[in-house]
């Protein structure tokens, strides 16, 4: 499931909803995102996440399909905000059930390293010195390569 | 044809969407970029280093070789920065 | 921090207890473990938790205090239940925060990993035949041993 | 010195804790064990296969090497099965 939205999200509601009345899931691994209030070398304030109406809804169905396909889960949520937000703001969660841990971590990592890089959005920081749109980041494209191959783990993490 | 413009290249073009009738003679991404690089300096800024320009026809990515069709929706975007 | 209680907990409240009036925190991960109604070949009922008060605060300090050298995290939380649960509770709760995402994911995996094998808790499932006391997974171990080198990562993950 | 058992050992045994002096000439975990072993048929069940048995001592893990003391608290249980 994902869902694009302006409003705050309640992270153990929807782990809750995620899980409710399951008897099959062993773990639940969640991921949150939040706004920090500084980035390499510098204080931010606020920002303001833009983003692509309808490409983002059928980037994230992609990777959460995608997901599911690579790894055994029971429910995956993917919930990512746009509009103004500020230091401490929730900005994504990711949620991923599974009846093995392993799975449910490998899943939700992937889910975020994905995202990251294929969802269209865009994080426009206001600094002292005006509104600056942030630079994608070289460690985030090497942690989404890492998941290239088709099979489900990067690497030896078994 | 709507091609869309996001973060720095819609600040670049000062506005994020155009409707353009594709020229004779134009069939793939790149003859449309250089379309839109005659239409005026913001423009041409903003699509001077494709490196760092992706983009997406109808909502999916695709290279700059690919095919245009009359009635796509065409977006150009930086390198994206969520979650 | 760590606590061993008899109580359910609300990790939605725990999460955002853990990281309020925080903006050094980037990303927020979590894992909670339920209660399955099956295990390798059988359905079980409920299943009541058996655990070494003061031994089982002392290891789960411990291994908190592990990860926090390893990883630069903002924070950290183990929660873990005793007593008799049902098909759906939750057992235990993971959380693990910083500045990026990496540290909070490879220390909250450290921390369930590590915890399978070293704090002293038992199950006994209530099945058809009786109370059935839970045998140790291999599986538990091998994720356990893969951390046993001193660096924070266990492979190539980077 | 206060002996505790866990889980399936516990039940063997028929109760989870014993306060024994120690025996002159028993100076080690496995000393121990052979002793707790003659107490009875529950106590040699519970310990016969000791690569099932785990011991911590004031509740930290220990080998059958292991040097007691008087005053010491020792634990037998088996390997772990929580989280």
């Amino acid at each position: 499931m994902i869902r694009v939205q302006r409003e705050d999200f309640d992270p153990g509601a929807e782990i809750a909803a995620l899980t409710a009345g399951r008897h099959d899931i062993g773990g639940v691994v969640s991921f949150v995102g939040l706004v920090r209030d500084r980035v390499e070398g510098g204080r931010v304030g606020a920002m303001t996440l833009e983003h692509y109406p309808g490409m983002t809804e059928k980037q994230l169905a992609e990777i959460d399909a995608e997901a599911n396909r690579r790894w055994p889960l029971a429910a995956s949520l993917i919930v990512h905000r746009y509009g103004r937000l500020e230091p401490g703001d929730r900005i994504v969660l990711v949620v991923t059930a599974s009846p093995h841990r392993d799975a449910a971590f490998d899943a939700c990592r992937f889910l975020i390293d994905w995202l990251k890089t294929k969802a269209p959005f865009w994080k426009l920081e206001e600094t002292a010195a005006g509104g600056q749109w942030v630079e994608a980041r070289d460690s985030d494209d090497r942690a989404a390569r890492q998941w290239e191959s088709a099979a489900g783990k990067p690497d030896a993490a078994e | 044809m709507k091609v869309l413009y996001f973060a720095w290249l819609r600040t670049h073009i000062g506005h994020g969407e155009d409707r353009i009738d594709l020229p004779a003679g134009i069939n793939d991404v790149r003859g449309l970029v250089e379309h839109l690089r005659a239409k005026g300096p913001g423009y041409a800024r903003a699509l001077t280093d494709l490196a760092t320009v992706r983009v997406a026809v109808n909502h999916e990515y695709v290279g700059f070789d690919h095919e245009l069709k009359p009635g796509d929706e065409v977006a150009f975007f930086p390198p994206v920065t969520g979650g």
